[in-house]
């Protein structure tokens, strides 16, 4: 069985040994959490080197059959089952899952209440959430959504502050509706790729009743051009990207991400923030540049002129913003649109900067949430203007805020930046007035980071917050690992830029 | 020695992470040895390049290494060696040099004095890896590095609110320069297809750069235009200056490198990097000539009235900047390199004398000073040699490169600028020693902070004498002495005569200039010296002209007026179109499910017979549509 | 006139049917009407015994005639009487908690 | 089809008529008893027509258990509840109305299924029984062919039995 196969099952072996375990320590179940999230993050590591970087195919695959539908279209058999494999795109995001879920992990209270539970769906959740990175089948893949989906809202809901079960439900609901759309679009694909209304006709034999995502991938390239029509094609695409906009809360589905953020708790939010709501982006291009390239170009100034209305809509509802948490998330919808505008731009440099975006978004959102996270602990409070000076007395996590906040901005030698300049490449390349008009937001993130930073870390320090210690040991770990990943790929974008030149240009190709 | 060039940069960067690794509780002579002797190092690399370059003008190269693939372009990072990059990497290494030694003196017994000199030390990285990029990428990005240190090195008295502001204001508004900058070297990217310098060029000179939506002339002029407007933010050119006064927040010896000497003439230094894109444009050219000449003027304006002795230096700055940007705005390549090379002498000098006042008075209003001249004398007499150079008095350093300025834009036939120039220079000469007798002569009128005041230690000293022997004979590098060779040599990047124009000296104007500077200098000492002219009474006189100085044109008010708030008045719309419109509109759409459930739920009567009824009659409706419409019952 | 010999079984399928459907509808009709539990369960008895004519004849006149027919009707006896049983000992309990066998009043399902 | 006027056919209907009228009959009355009473009318009747039908078994099946074991067990159940109840008079409300239109619907649907179906005829000579009594064919069927749905059905009535036993009994601890 391939690595990639393990990538998910192993988490997921943690959380069913911690259900069936009868009450013991916390502790125990912390162990076997942790040590689930440190070995997939072992194996992850050992798939970089077991993965051929010099093409893009699906490498390290696994798959188990499940059941066979016979006769199901068309005289055909459906062989329905669990399929995984990494290709350039999966790799990356795979890795950052493995290392965001670990650190997620580790940044649950050790004395929490409920913590068998805790550990439950936060390992669940990293099953789901690799599983969807890493899955090479419409199945898994919509299996591994819905587990997403209920995992975290159960993480919400249960270890949450005050209006988290409000907030709970409302994140439900939304990416219920995404996963419903998700569902739709791509049994769509499906469809259109087995023949559409054409099926059993002469002139579609090649086409292929599968859900292989690979090959539905290859197939649909012909299918758009040859038997598909375009209004066909184009309502499965608008299906598809009703639900990446809901999923990845863009403007103005995005509701339920400063709601959610606000009310749950810091591991979640990094979980959320560092990976969740990656999961649309990926969708889209995977299955909307990957299968529906036509539609994509077709769409493209609609996407491009949403991804500009995101990068600026974020900024300013982030300036705006009161607390922390709503400011990192509206930051990260902020980033999430240049990954919308990358995408629109449809060349090699949007597309790359799209996919760096993703991690670099992932990787500093989680960072963000930790760091704030651990203030919160100290000073009970995130509303930025009741903070102040806390550099005096922890001088630590405002380096790391302050590294973060930067990266956040798109500040050269951090991650943020490459992804920013790819993105904004390949925009001015395709629409250069949409672009213009969304550079304004490198400005605005300085902004109302900076604003954010003034007033948590500098200025005089309230008498409350001088007693207040610095960064713990073990808070040491999440914070040099999220910033040391923030840098590598910052200062060595090429560590990662191959493997995403790689999947750009397959997806281009593809393209035609 | 070319091919060392590296170790110019990398020296600080050791420094940086040796002291990272030693910690925020790092003896302090430790921390300054080590930074000293490794940028003296890199002063030397620095020096070796420039003369190695010097001897062989024809060894300059590029090294590179790839960084990111791009489709099918690989972007490179490395270095590369041209006259104009060892200019300036002497210039940053030596002013660094002193600095480093002079804040020995001055943040001693700093809480946080090893984070000091760490911030510093990555300052003089950035900065010199900045001069040193063979792309127009890697300058970008450690052009954003020394935007950082200076935001971290402003701030560094976090715990100052003025402080944490003026770091925050230096950012934003050096950054909204950087968006220009930014979309201009994407715009140049894909117009060329690389970052190089030299295809960049190579396309511009000859018209390739193409984009299907511009004609390559008005992409050539975008773009410069773009790549000033990255420039003007930095090198606090008009309207983006309004930050630099504000830095003065920062301690001193930062305002002395960073925001005198070295990051604010990156500004200066982009331009002249960039300069074949701008010649191939003449409207962008004749933008950086006004906006230099503006500014020059505003700024020396505006220095006139202030209060605090560093924001006149800080005025000052600005001043001279645009100076700078006007001599290459009006073709004079090498003159407005000449003159970033001495006003970084004679502009370090001054702030580092302010420091050394401010180090020993404890305050930074000027009209708390006074007769500080019998107590520190070497401050004075350092303080002097600046002031004199900057004012453009024979034969101090700033009467060759201000006069060769002013002789370019008058022989260039930049009428309206010479005369701009001009009336800059009589305010210089008038605000600096303003200064300086409101500072050394007269009577203390703060009997109290002047009494302990002192001289330095010899740390602090010794900085202040090399370059206030520097402010009065790098002037002479550039003379019929050694036959022009700073120019000589900075013409050598481009044999063919691309880059920009020298003039023959001009003896009557430099007659009438060095005129103009005595009369300024003589009014200051009518109205502060020697006070025969009052200047309460002037102001009073000309109070709506005073105010309108005093205030710096009200450019602050205006752009928190406009800018921020405008942004702030964005922001509270989306904010309340987030939380009220759209929040409202999801949670109606919420309540209509619930109230859907409501209305639905009188429908469970509990009686199971009305459902029955209910259920029965769904049949017989299924049975007759089923009837009808299959048919073949009746 | 069917091929069969001697005489046909005098009562027409038909009216047997037919018997059965009015039987059927007349219990349903109480069984959605009344309200009387008792009532509605007698009402049940008697669709039930509708369809047991049905089996019935269909076992007499049916296409296939065989004995299943009646067996299945005896089944049918068998399971109403457990039903009725069971079905009046819930009456009993629900009347010893409520003092009423009225329909209406079993309404624990209301909003 | 001719109606022939001939002894089971005048004894169907003669059964038939008080068949329909005891259903009627026990839906028009207004006493809970009277209605317990009248269903008797119905199953009695009903087992004369299985007589007819030659389902000697069947009928006797009928005749005991319904009208023996079920109509009686209906009267102890309304003596043991409220044996005055009374039906309220019919009204015409929406629910019922309903029902009614409903039930007369279904009625006629089905008798015009009834006749426009054509039904298989059947000799009058045809012997089910192979040649023994109903009662001891329908025992030969009964465990031989249907000895495991016959197992099953004891098995309900011993469920149904006992559970109506539990459910009946009073309860102490509950109030």
């Amino acid at each position: 069985m391939g690595l990639a196969f393990w990538f998910t099952v192993i988490p997921l072996i943690a959380a069913l040994l911690i259900l069936i375990l009868p009450k013991l320590d916390k502790a125990v179940y912390r162990t076997i959490a942790l040590s689930g999230g440190i070995l997939t993050l072992v194996l992850v590591l050992a798939g970089w080197f077991a993965f051929d970087g010099r093409t893009n195919v699906v490498q390290l695959a696994g798959r188990i059959p499940w059941f066979t539908l016979p006769g199901l279209w068309h005289g055909h058999n459906l062989v329905v089952g669990l399929s995984f494999g990494v290709d350039g795109l999966s790799l990356p995001l795979a890795t950052m899952t493995a290392v965001v879920g670990l650190l997620a992990l580790l940044a649950v209270p050790k004395d929490r209440d409920r913590g068998k539970e805790n550990y439950f769906w936060l390992s669940l959740a990293l099953t789901g959430l690799m599983a969807v990175f890493t899955s090479q089948d419409l199945f898994t893949f919509l299996v591994a959504l819905e587990l997403v989906l209920f995992a975290v809202f159960f993480l919400v809901y249960l270890f949450g502050e005050t209006g988290h079960q409000q907030a709970a439900v409302k994140f439900l609901i939304y990416r219920g509706f995404s996963t419903v759309a998700f569902m739709v679009a791509l049994v769509g694909l499906a469809w259109a790729a087995a023949g559409g209304y054409a099926a059993g006709n002469a002139n579609v034999s090649n086409a292929v009743f599968t859900l292989n995502i690979p090959t539905l991938t290859a197939t649909l390239h012909q299918a758009v051009s040859q038997w598909l029509s375009p209004a066909a094609a184009s309502a499965l695409f608008l299906v598809l990207l009703l639900g990446v906009f809901i999923e990845e809360a863009f403007v103005p589905f995005h509701t339920w991400l400063p709601t959610t953020h606000e009310h749950a708790d810091t591991s979640t939010n990094m979980l959320i923030g560092g990976v969740v709501t990656k999961t649309g982006a990926y969708v889209l291009l995977r299955f909307g540049v990957g299968m529906l390239p036509g539609e994509v170009r077709h769409w493209g100034v609609m996407l491009a002129v949403f991804g500009v209305i995101n990068i600026l809509y974020g900024a300013f509802a982030a300036w705006s913003s009161k607390d922390w948490r709503r400011l990192i998330a509206y930051s990260g919808i902020s980033h999430m649109g240049l990954v919308l505008l990358g995408v629109a731009a449809l060349n090699s440099a949007g597309l790359q900067g799209a996919m760096f975006m993703l991690i670099s978004s992932g990787l500093l959102t989680a960072l963000l949430f930790f760091l704030t996270g651990a203030m919160k602990d100290r000073t009970t409070t995130l509303t930025i203007r009741s903070l102040g000076g806390l550099s005096k007395s922890m001088p630590m996590l405002s380096g790391f805020l302050m590294v973060a906040a930067l990266g956040s901005l798109g500040l050269p030698l951090t991650s943020g930046f490459i992804s920013e300049i790819q993105a904004f490449i390949g925009g001015f390349a395709t629409y250069p007035a949409i672009s213009f008009v969304g550079a304004l937001g490198v400005v605005l993130s300085a902004v109302y980071m900076l604003y954010a930073m003034e007033r948590t870390t500098f200025g005089p320090t309230a008498e409350g917050f001088l007693q207040l210690a610095d960064a713990r040991p073990f808070e040491y770990l999440p914070a040099v690992v999220l910033t040391g990943l923030v840098l590598l790929v910052g200062v060595y974008p090429d560590v990662i830029g191959h493997l995403f030149g790689l999947s750009a240009q397959a997806l281009l190709r593809i393209g035609g | 020695m070319v091919e060392y060039a590296w170790l110019a940069p990398v020296l600080p960067l050791v420094g940086y992470v040796f002291l990272l690794a030693l910690g925020r509780r790092a003896a302090e002579g430790l921390v300054a040895g080590v930074s000293v002797i490794l940028t003296f190092l890199s002063f030397l690399v620095s020096l070796a390049v420039f003369t190695a370059l010097g001897a062989h003008p024809d060894v300059t190269g590029t090294y590179t290494m790839r960084w990111l693939t791009l489709g099918a372009h690989s972007i490179d990072v490395g270095f590369q060696v041209t006259h104009l990059n060892a200019l300036m990497l002497v210039v940053v290494s030596a002013v660094s040099t002193l600095v480093f030694l002079f804040s020995k003196g001055y943040m001693h017994k700093d809480e946080r004095f090893p984070v000091f000199y760490q911030y510093l030390n990555l300052f003089v990285f950035s900065m010199m890896a900045l001069v040193v990029s063979p792309n127009l990428l890697q300058l970008y990005i450690f052009w954003e590095m020394v935007g950082l240190c200076s935001y971290l090195l402003i701030g560094f008295w976090y715990f100052k609110p003025e402080a944490a502001l003026a770091a925050k204001k230096s950012f934003i508004v050096t950054r909204l320069g950087d968006v220009g900058l930014f979309i201009g070297i994407i715009l140049l990217f894909l117009s060329s297809g690389s970052f190089d310098y030299s295809t960049v060029f190579q396309a511009a000179t000859t018209g390739h750069l193409g984009l299907s939506w511009i004609t390559p002339a008005d992409l050539t002029t975008l773009t410069g235009i773009l790549v000033f407007v990255g420039a003007a933010g930095k090198s606090a050119q008009f309207p983006l200056h309004v930050w630099l006064p504000d830095a003065m927040e920062g301690p001193t010896p930062v305002s002395a490198l960073i925001h005198a000497a070295t990051m604010v003439a990156a500004g200066v230094y982009l331009v002249a990097r960039m300069y074949p894109l701008f010649v191939a444009s003449g409207t962008a050219l004749t933008v950086v000539a006004w906006v230099g000449g503006i500014t020059a003027l505003l700024g020396a304006l505006i220095a006139l009235t202030q209060r605090d002795i560093k924001r006149v230096i800080a005025y000052s700055t600005i001043s001279q900047l645009g100076y700078m940007m006007m001599g290459l705005g009006v073709g004079a390549y090498a003159y407005g390199m000449f003159h970033l090379f001495t006003h970084a002498f004679f502009k370090a000098l001054l702030f580092l004398a302010a420091g050394s006042v401010i180090h020993a008075v404890d305050t930074q209003d000027l009209f708390e000073m006074g007769g500080l001249g019998k107590k520190m004398r070497i401050t004075q007499w350092t303080f002097l040699f600046g002031a004199l150079s900057l004012s453009g008095v024979f034969p101090w350093a700033g009467f060759w490169s201000k006069d060769s300025i002013i002789n370019a834009t008058l022989q260039s036939g930049h009428m309206t600028l010479f005369w701009i120039a001009e009336i800059a220079a009589f305010c210089t000469a008038f605000y600096i020693f303003r200064v300086y007798f409101l500072t050394f002569h007269g009577k203390p009128r703060d009997e109290s902070k002047m009494a302990h005041a002192h001289e330095g230690s010899w740390v602090m000293t010794v900085p202040l004498i090399i370059l206030a022997v520097m402010a009065f004979i790098a002037g002479l590098f550039n003379t019929g002495l050694n036959n022009f060779g700073l120019q000589r040599y900075l013409m050598a990047d481009s044999p063919t005569g691309l880059i920009g124009k020298v003039y023959p000296d001009n003896v009557p104007l430099m007659i009438i200039s060095v005129t103009v500077a005595l009369v300024g200098i003589g009014l200051a000492a009518l109205m502060y010296w020697k006070p025969v002219i009052s200047a309460e009474k002037l102001a009073r006189n000309l109070s709506g002209l005073y105010r309108l100085s005093f205030n710096k044109f009200y450019l602050d008010e205006i752009y928190y007026g406009v800018v921020v708030w405008t942004g702030k008045l964005i922001a509270g719309i989306v904010d309340f179109f987030d939380r009220y419109i759209l929040d409202l509109i999801v949670r109606m759409l919420g309540r209509l499910g619930y109230m859907g459930g409501v209305g639905l739920k009188y429908t469970q009567t509990g009686q199971v017979q009305t459902y029955s009824v209910i259920a029965f009659f769904g049949i017989m409706i299924l049975l007759a549509i089923a009837m009808f419409h299959v048919g073949g019952v009746f | 006139m069917t091929g069969l010999g001697g005489p046909l079984f005098p009562i027409p399928t038909g009216s047997l049917l037919a018997l059965g459907a009015l039987l059927f509808c007349i219990g349903l009709f109480g069984a959605l009407t009344r309200k009387n539990l008792i009532i509605v369960l007698v009402s049940i008895e008697l669709m039930l015994n509708a369809a047991n004519i049905n089996l019935v004849t269909f076992s007499r006149l049916g296409v296939n005639p065989s004995l299943s027919g009646q067996v299945f009707s005896l089944f049918t006896i068998t399971v109403a009487a457990a039903e009725i049983a069971v079905g009046l000992a819930l009456l009993l309990a629900i009347f010893r908690l409520r003092r009423s066998s009225e329909v209406q009043d079993l309404n624990v399902h209301k909003w | 089809m001719n109606f022939v006027w001939n002894g089971p056919m005048i004894a169907f209907y003669v059964l038939a008529l008080s068949v329909l009228g005891a259903g009627i009959l026990m839906l028009s009355v207004r006493k809970v008893v009277y209605m317990a009473l009248s269903i008797g009318g119905v199953f009695i009747g009903a087992a004369g027509i299985y007589i007819l039908l030659g389902a000697e078994f069947v009928a006797v099946a009928q005749i005991l258990i319904y009208v023996g074991a079920i109509t009686i067990l209906m009267m102890f159940a309304i003596m043991l509840t409220n044996h005055k109840a009374e039906e309220e008079p019919f009204r015409w409300t929406v629910r019922n109305a309903t029902a009614a239109v409903g039930s007369v619907l279904l009625a006629l649907v089905l008798l015009a299924v009834i006749r426009s179906t054509t039904w298989p005829v059947q000799s009058a000579n045809l012997n089910l029984n192979g040649g023994n009594s109903n009662p001891v064919a329908i025992g030969l069927v009964m465990f031989k062919q249907y000895a495991f749905p016959f197992e099953l059905v004891s098995l309900v009535l011993i469920v149904g039995l006992v559970g109506a036993v539990i459910l009946a009994q009073e309860r102490k601890e509950e109030e």
